[in-house]
């Protein structure tokens, strides 16, 4: 192989019709709030892992909605279950459960 | 004594001038460039916020147009002149001197088209709202050219509005909301389809539309925050669609199967005609300017029109009739000060 | 006449009963851990043992708890339970008297009035025991009678909803129904034929059956009898009514000291088992009022856990809020089981929080004021309390000022231990830190956190006891304004804590406090629905329950609704309830005399509203 | 598709196009990447179509590249620009032809400048008089060269000795055609067809019997974009924005690529190969790549030139299969000999990507 010096970059274009919507559905059907997401981001802002590293239930949902399910487990780890978020939510989205049910599948893998 | 009134176009605003101001006693002539009455809301199939039937509302208020008022089809007003207090309108078989005028004349869709990266017009799959609403009259759902029923539907927001480029910066007003409700009516008449919205904001103002977009939500359709930047057409002429999901900074593509343009509201060409032999400016916009922006919303700067509705920008039903009623009341009192 | 084959498949039944009763009873004792068995040991021979039995007969037979709940249910409960044991007691006694002291078969005395024709051995004895045998078996008909009105109008019987029974609860349940009318109606027969009746089976025989009787039917009626027996003893340990034996023997466990761990023990299955599933704990749900039906209800979830697995949605749609477990006459440790059953998945690890860091150089004070992360939703409570602190001229500091670090309890609550208890170490250091000789939370989930679990060496208060406590030494003084105000008690501090007095104490000194029948102590007090230990419960489920606690405890005199959680305050607003919702700190802020001299006409009352005004003494030890 | 829809928006972006008269000015990178095409162009020109087209060989760059790298000030552009105008004047032309997309680019941009910045126009006069002595006027028509060939499209369809037609199937060709970004994208109205559906190449492709082929990716830039192609480091962005096209093609098994922009020619071209040097991957059939010509190459095909007179040998992708494709007579053996027919010696054959050698035929 030559060497020229440069290589071509990665395609940073999020394919859609590539990615896997399963993990969503799944939630989805756990917890039917999870949809009425408008990223405000009430809950991350308010978040009292969110004061201390970086982590954001508005970002997890976004990691879930973009079937990014691996980085959603990984990072709803962080979560304390204080419920400051649930309360805060104007969407009345029922964040804790959410963050269970993505525990629970990063335990058991239901799909 | 009874004065004699004008009202140029028999959409639901003038509809309801023109009942509100007979009932007020004087007589009315109702000119519209159509073979009928009822404008653009008689194209639709449901409305907002109820998904109430469209003919409902036309029904009622033609029930309500009575004997006394005139009402002259497929009559295009050619000039309108002044003469002190009157106006002779002329419109293609006749000329009619009246006291006052309620210029209802209304909007023109945005043309699709002009926003040649979306396709409208080339592209088998791209639809309008109106088209949309159309194909819920013909057959109760949305079908793709070939006839299929598309399984993937993008609704793209802001087409025509709050666009520098095509010279349309201000919101349509009504188009989210409509999104909304097709979304809707889209995922309620093909279950198993996946919808998704392309939006810059959704601006739910009105009583409702709130609760309908998170119905909508509810249903699973799907909101991505981010304009439509090109659309082609590949394989099987689905359409392949790209934007940014700007909540997460990741430009997307996508392929789906049709694509509703959300069409914005648009000054009518017509209307320029008119204003111009009324000399009165158009606002920056392109609509027929009010008298004052809280005051006066029915009253142009010209003594003796009076303007309501859509041709003064966008708006809803709910405020086009409004608008009528008040027009109506000013007209009443203007007509007997004189 | 001593045998008869009809008495087979009562022998059978109780045979089998006995058996498998003993059987399970031994696996069970057996599988105690070792510690519990020295307990067991250690009190066999002790007062706990005559403790026991009296809880015994006081719970199991008379049935004291449900008396106490609802007269009717009470005797329901006693008629048959009492009643049935008396119809031994004395059937065995003249049955003994009738062959002069010989054993019998143990069918010998159930059967006594088939076998017992001649009269001769009994001789004036005789009237004595029909007497009392038709006596209790009259007590047991009535309470059965009772039974049937309770399945079609519980109301009547103190009870809004009865259980769903499953299958085997409802063949048990038959043939103990069909049990006592068929022993009236088998001896109605001998009294027609034989004349070995008193009053009731006489009047049964001479009265009713006389026209029919015949030596068949007599035969049939007894067959029918000892089979109803022989269905009810077999499907006895399958069904509810293995609480009967159970429950004897958890009195006894108990009564020894030994209790539910932090895991299911085998005396969790002694618990399970004991539960009769009589369903007053299904009314004292929160659940039980929203309209959706399930079956989170301890009834159920013990009846899962007994059988199978309780489901995801009765694992977690609890609120753990203790009410099931006050309410529960059989008194068992429904909360604790709850906890341990949700610890089988482990979603989060210790590990999970490696990014927390300790903080150091906390600032000092003699009391450290820990807000939690409710209370930091509720600044007006963090406002409120320090304002009184000052007022009180308490050396404090606010050690979570800065944002908190939960406390662990909703990861406990979740069933989450290792996750948890990571947590209370971090803010154990950030406690001891603070160099603090007390510690005051105005969150009582946190305060239960810090009691029970967290190994502090300093006494910790809600901020209701300390600011009572100031009060008590003067150090604060209070104008009582006479405003009218419910109060709502927190689960964790009235059921968790038994905190109950305090806040009514104090908030008698800032207005007139309104009962009401739902707020009325530690049993009665409801839910507010916000509980962390919940997390499937939509928000609409839980604002009805909030609108369900609201309507219960409000009265139409009340001008305020207080209450001592940042969570139950921010529960309770959610609802439509056009009313206000105070902090017990806000409201007595707002009674509080300033500690400098204040002219009389500025103490003028002012009307409590949400924003409150204060005077400028007070106000300007806000704002320092 | 909807062809009328196409066509409606063309006839949204027409563009008055001189007859006759030009003002050539030269391409400063083609004239060493292709140079047979500018020189093919002058031959349609003159000796096909009978056209009088001038070149002075005073005229210098239009400062393109200095000016979008930004080391050449707008007002040295200006007037580098306003000098090329004043030697048109001086030879008695009116009709500038810039053979570079990027100089149409800024000729339109500097014309619309002072269109409505007038003083721009008039301090660039005084700085042209004060350097160079000379006066300038302002073209009466600006097409680029491609815009020429395309108002001419169908008088050489009339002449075509080959149409864009696999001889084999009888099927016509799939081409991919691409302009340049400086071409319609900056004055779309100043464009044949404007810059959503350019007209000027499938124009052309249709005249001459071929099919146009719309994929996803036709809007993309083929990555040149100057910055990133002279600076190494930048040039894997370069490659990528090319690869993306490929991409987006290859699905449509396109035959070749025409392009007008000299930039776009050479990046789409030597890209290829670079991508199958290091990725393996080639985008056209049978190992070989997708063939990239200039409008002229095309035209001097269909009008039946030699191949290697037209340079068509400089290009990294191998053409020789879509002449035998189009069933072109051509002299393989001529392919790497000059115009003398000496020996020029073998270039260095890729390995990843397929080239005909001498061998092969």
């Amino acid at each position: 192989m030559k060497d020229f010096g440069f290589s071509p970059m990665k395609n940073k274009v999020l394919n859609f019709d590539e990615l896997n919507h399963d993990f969503h559905q799944w939630i989805a059907i756990q917890d039917s709030s999870f949809n009425l997401c408008i990223a405000c981001g009430t809950c991350a802002s308010t978040c009292s892992a969110g004061s201390y590293t970086h982590f954001s239930f508005r970002e997890l949902c976004k990691d879930i909605r973009w079937g990014n399910a691996e980085k959603a487990m990984k990072e709803s780890e962080k979560c304390m279950l204080c419920g400051k978020c649930s309360i805060a939510c104007p969407r009345n989205i029922n964040t804790r459960n959410i963050i269970k049910m993505v525990r629970k599948a990063a335990k058991t893998s239901p799909l | 004594m009874r004065k004699t009134v004008a009202i140029i176009g028999g959409g639901i605003t003038g509809m309801e001038a023109a009942i509100q101001i007979n009932k007020l006693g004087h007589t009315v002539h109702v000119f519209e460039k159509d073979e009928k009455l009822g404008g653009h809301v008689a194209q639709w199939d449901h409305v907002f916020p109820n998904q109430r039937k469209a003919r409902e509302i036309i029904n009622e208020l033609t029930c309500q147009i009575s004997e006394e008022i005139n009402i002259h089809l497929s009559s295009f007003v050619e000039k309108i002149s002044q003469i002190d207090d009157s106006f002779v309108i002329k419109s293609d078989n006749n000329e009619l001197k009246a006291d006052a005028i309620v210029l209802a004349s209304g909007f023109e869709l945005f043309s699709a088209s002009k926003k040649e990266e979306y396709g409208y017009g080339i592209f088998e799959n791209v639809i309008t709202s109106v088209d949309l609403e159309r194909m819920f009259v013909e057959k109760g759902h949305p079908f793709m050219r070939n006839g299929e029923i598309p399984q993937r539907i993008a609704f793209i927001h802001c087409v025509g509005s709050r666009d520098e480029k095509v010279k349309r910066t201000y919101c349509s007003k009504v188009c989210c909301i409509t999104a909304v409700k097709q979304a809707i009516e889209v995922k309620e008449s093909i279950p198993e389809a996946s919808v998704y919205n392309l939006y810059m904001d959704l601006r739910m103002f009105g009583p409702g539309y709130e609760d309908m977009y998170q119905k909508a939500q509810q249903k699973g359709i799907t909101f991505i925050r981010g304009r439509l930047s090109e659309a082609s057409e590949v394989e099987n002429n689905r359409i392949l669609i790209k934007t940014e999901d700007t909540l997460s900074s990741r430009p997307i593509k996508m392929t789906v199967d049709l694509i509703v343009l959300m069409i914005g509201i648009s000054p009518s060409l017509a209307n320029n005609q008119i204003l111009s032999d009324l000399k009165l400016e158009p606002n920056k916009d392109g609509f027929a300017e009010i008298a004052d922006d809280h005051l006066s919303p029915t009253h142009s700067k010209v003594k003796g029109v009076f303007i309501a509705g859509a041709c003064t920008g966008p708006c809803s039903i709910t405020d086009a009739i409004n608008a009528s009623r008040s027009a109506s009341v000013e007209v009443h009192h203007y007509l007997n000060q004189v | 006449m001593r045998y008869h084959p009809f008495v087979l498949p009562f022998s059978f039944g109780l045979a089998f009963l006995l058996i498998y009763t003993s059987i399970i009873w031994i696996r069970w004792i057996n599988r105690l851990s070792e510690n519990d068995k020295q307990l067991l040991r250690k009190n066999l021979f002790s007062f706990n043992t005559l403790a026991a039995i009296r809880e015994v007969f006081m719970e199991s037979l008379m049935h004291r708890k449900i008396f106490r709940k609802n007269v009717f249910l009470g005797f329901m409960h006693m008629s048959l339970a009492f009643g049935w044991f008396m119809l031994i007691l004395i059937g065995n006694l003249e049955s003994r008297t009738y062959t002069a002291g010989r054993i019998n078969p143990p069918y010998f005395p159930i059967f006594f009035k088939f076998f017992r024709h001649d009269l001769a051995p009994l001789k004036k004895l005789e009237a004595y025991f029909g007497f009392w045998m038709d006596f209790f078996l009259l007590i047991v008909l009535l309470g059965l009678s009772l039974a049937f009105i309770k399945r079609a109008h519980s109301k009547v019987l103190g009870i809004k909803r009865t259980t769903k029974h499953i299958i085997i609860d409802k063949i048990a349940l038959t043939s103990l129904w069909f049990i006592f009318p068929l022993r009236l109606l088998a001896e109605g027969f001998s009294a027609a034929l034989y004349k070995t009746g008193n009053f009731l089976t006489s009047f049964m025989g001479d009265e009713i059956l006389s026209g029919i009787a015949s030596p068949t039917l007599y035969l049939q009626a007894w067959w029918a009898y000892s089979i109803a027996l022989g269905i009810f003893f077999i499907t006895l340990p399958f069904s509810r009514y293995m609480h009967i034996p159970t429950e004897i023997l958890l009195i006894f466990l108990r009564r020894y000291g030994v209790k539910e761990k932090e895991q299911h023990s085998s005396f969790t299955k002694i618990e399970i088992n004991a539960c009769s599933r009589c369903g007053i704990c299904i009314d004292a749900c929160p659940i039980t009022a929203l309209p959706e039906s399930s079956e989170t209800q301890s009834a159920y979830f013990l009846r899962e856990m007994r059988y199978d697995k309780p489901t995801n949605n009765q694992n977690e749609s609890c609120l753990l809020c203790m009410r099931c477990e006050e309410a529960c006459p059989v008194g068992i440790e429904i909360t604790r089981i709850r906890e341990n059953e949700r610890k089988e998945y482990q979603l989060f690890a210790s590990e999970s929080y490696n990014y927390l860091t300790s903080p150091k150089n906390a600032a000092k004070g003699k009391v450290a004021f820990f807000a939690g992360c409710m209370g930091h939703l509720t600044p007006g409570v963090i406002k409120a309390t320090l304002a009184l602190f000052k007022a009180a001229n308490v050396n404090y500091t606010f050690i979570d000022e800065e944002g908190s670090i939960c406390c662990g309890r909703p990861l406990m609550q979740n069933g989450q231990t290792d996750a948890g208890i990571s947590l209370r170490q971090i803010n154990k250091d950030l406690i001891l830190n603070s160099g603090a000789e007390i510690l005051v939370s105005s969150c009582p989930i946190c305060t239960r956190e810090f009691i029970e679990h967290y190994v502090l060496g300093i006494p910790v208060f809600h901020h209701s006891q300390y600011i009572l406590e100031l009060a008590m030494s003067k150090k604060l003084s209070f104008r009582n304004n006479s405003t009218k105000i419910v109060y709502h008690d927190p689960c964790e501090l009235s059921r968790g804590l038994n905190i109950i007095e305090e806040p009514r104490q104090l908030l008698r000194l800032a207005g007139e406090l309104i009962h009401s029948p739902e707020n009325s102590g530690k049993q009665q007090s409801l839910c507010c629905g916000g509980s962390l230990g919940n997390t499937n419960l939509s928000a609409n489920q839980r604002k009805s329950i909030a609108e369900n606690t609201l309507s219960g405890i409000l009265s139409d005199k009340a001008d305020i609704v207080a209450t001592a959680c940042p969570l139950c305050k921010k529960s309770l607003a959610c609802s439509n309830k056009n009313i206000e919702i105070l902090d017990i700190a806000q409201i007595m802020l707002e009674a509080l005399i300033a500690p400098k001299f204040i002219p009389e006409n500025t103490v003028e009352s002012t009307k409590m509203e949400s924003n409150l005004t204060y005077s400028p003494e007070i106000n300007s030890i806000i704002s320092e | 598709m909807k062809q009328e829809g196409k066509k409606h928006i063309w006839s949204n972006y027409q563009k008055e196009i001189a007859e006759d008269r030009y003002f050539y000015v030269r391409s400063c990178i083609r004239q060493t990447f292709f140079p047979g095409s500018e020189n093919t162009f002058l031959k349609i020109l003159r000796e096909v179509l009978g056209k009088d087209v001038h070149e002075s060989p005073n005229h210098t760059t239009c400062t393109g590249i200095g000016y979008h790298c930004e080391v050449v000030p707008f007002a040295t552009t200006q007037t580098v620009v306003a000098r090329n105008f004043a030697l048109m004047r001086d030879a008695g032309y009116q009709n500038y032809t810039p053979s570079c997309v990027t100089s149409f680019g800024i000729y339109t941009e500097i014309l619309d400048t002072w269109q409505h910045f007038p003083a721009e126009k008039e301090k660039t006069r005084a700085f042209l008089k004060q350097a160079t002595g000379r006066e300038f006027e302002e073209p009466n028509s600006l097409a680029h060269t491609s815009d020429i060939i395309y108002k001419f499209r169908n008088e050489i369809a009339q002449k075509a000795k080959y149409q864009l037609i696999n001889s084999e199937t009888g099927e016509p060709l799939k081409i991919v055609e691409h302009i340049g970004c400086h071409y319609a994208k900056m004055f779309p109205e100043k464009s044949v067809g404007g810059a959503e559906y350019p007209n000027v190449l499938a124009g052309m492709i249709d005249a001459w019997g071929g099919n146009v082929i719309d994929y996803p990716e036709r809007r993309h830039c083929c990555g040149f974009g100057f910055r990133q192609y002279l600076i190494q480091a930048n040039r894997g962005y370069s490659m990528s924005a090319s690869k993306k096209k490929f991409e987006s093609m290859e699905a449509y098994q396109p035959d070749f690529i025409i392009t007008n922009c000299p930039g776009c020619n050479y990046f789409l071209d030597r890209w290829q190969y670079v991508l199958a040097e290091t990725e393996q991957k080639t985008y056209g059939s049978n190992g070989y790549g997708i063939p990239v010509l200039t409008y002229e190459e095309v035209a001097g095909l269909v009008l039946g030139f030699d191949p290697w007179e037209m340079g068509m040998q400089m290009h990294q992708i191998d053409v020789e299969p879509l002449l035998k494709k189009m069933g072109i007579k051509y002299n393989a053996s001529e392919k790497f000999k000059g115009p003398q027919g000496q020996e020029l010696g073998l270039p260095e054959f890729p390995e990843h990507v397929k080239f005909t050698t001498q061998s092969d035929n």
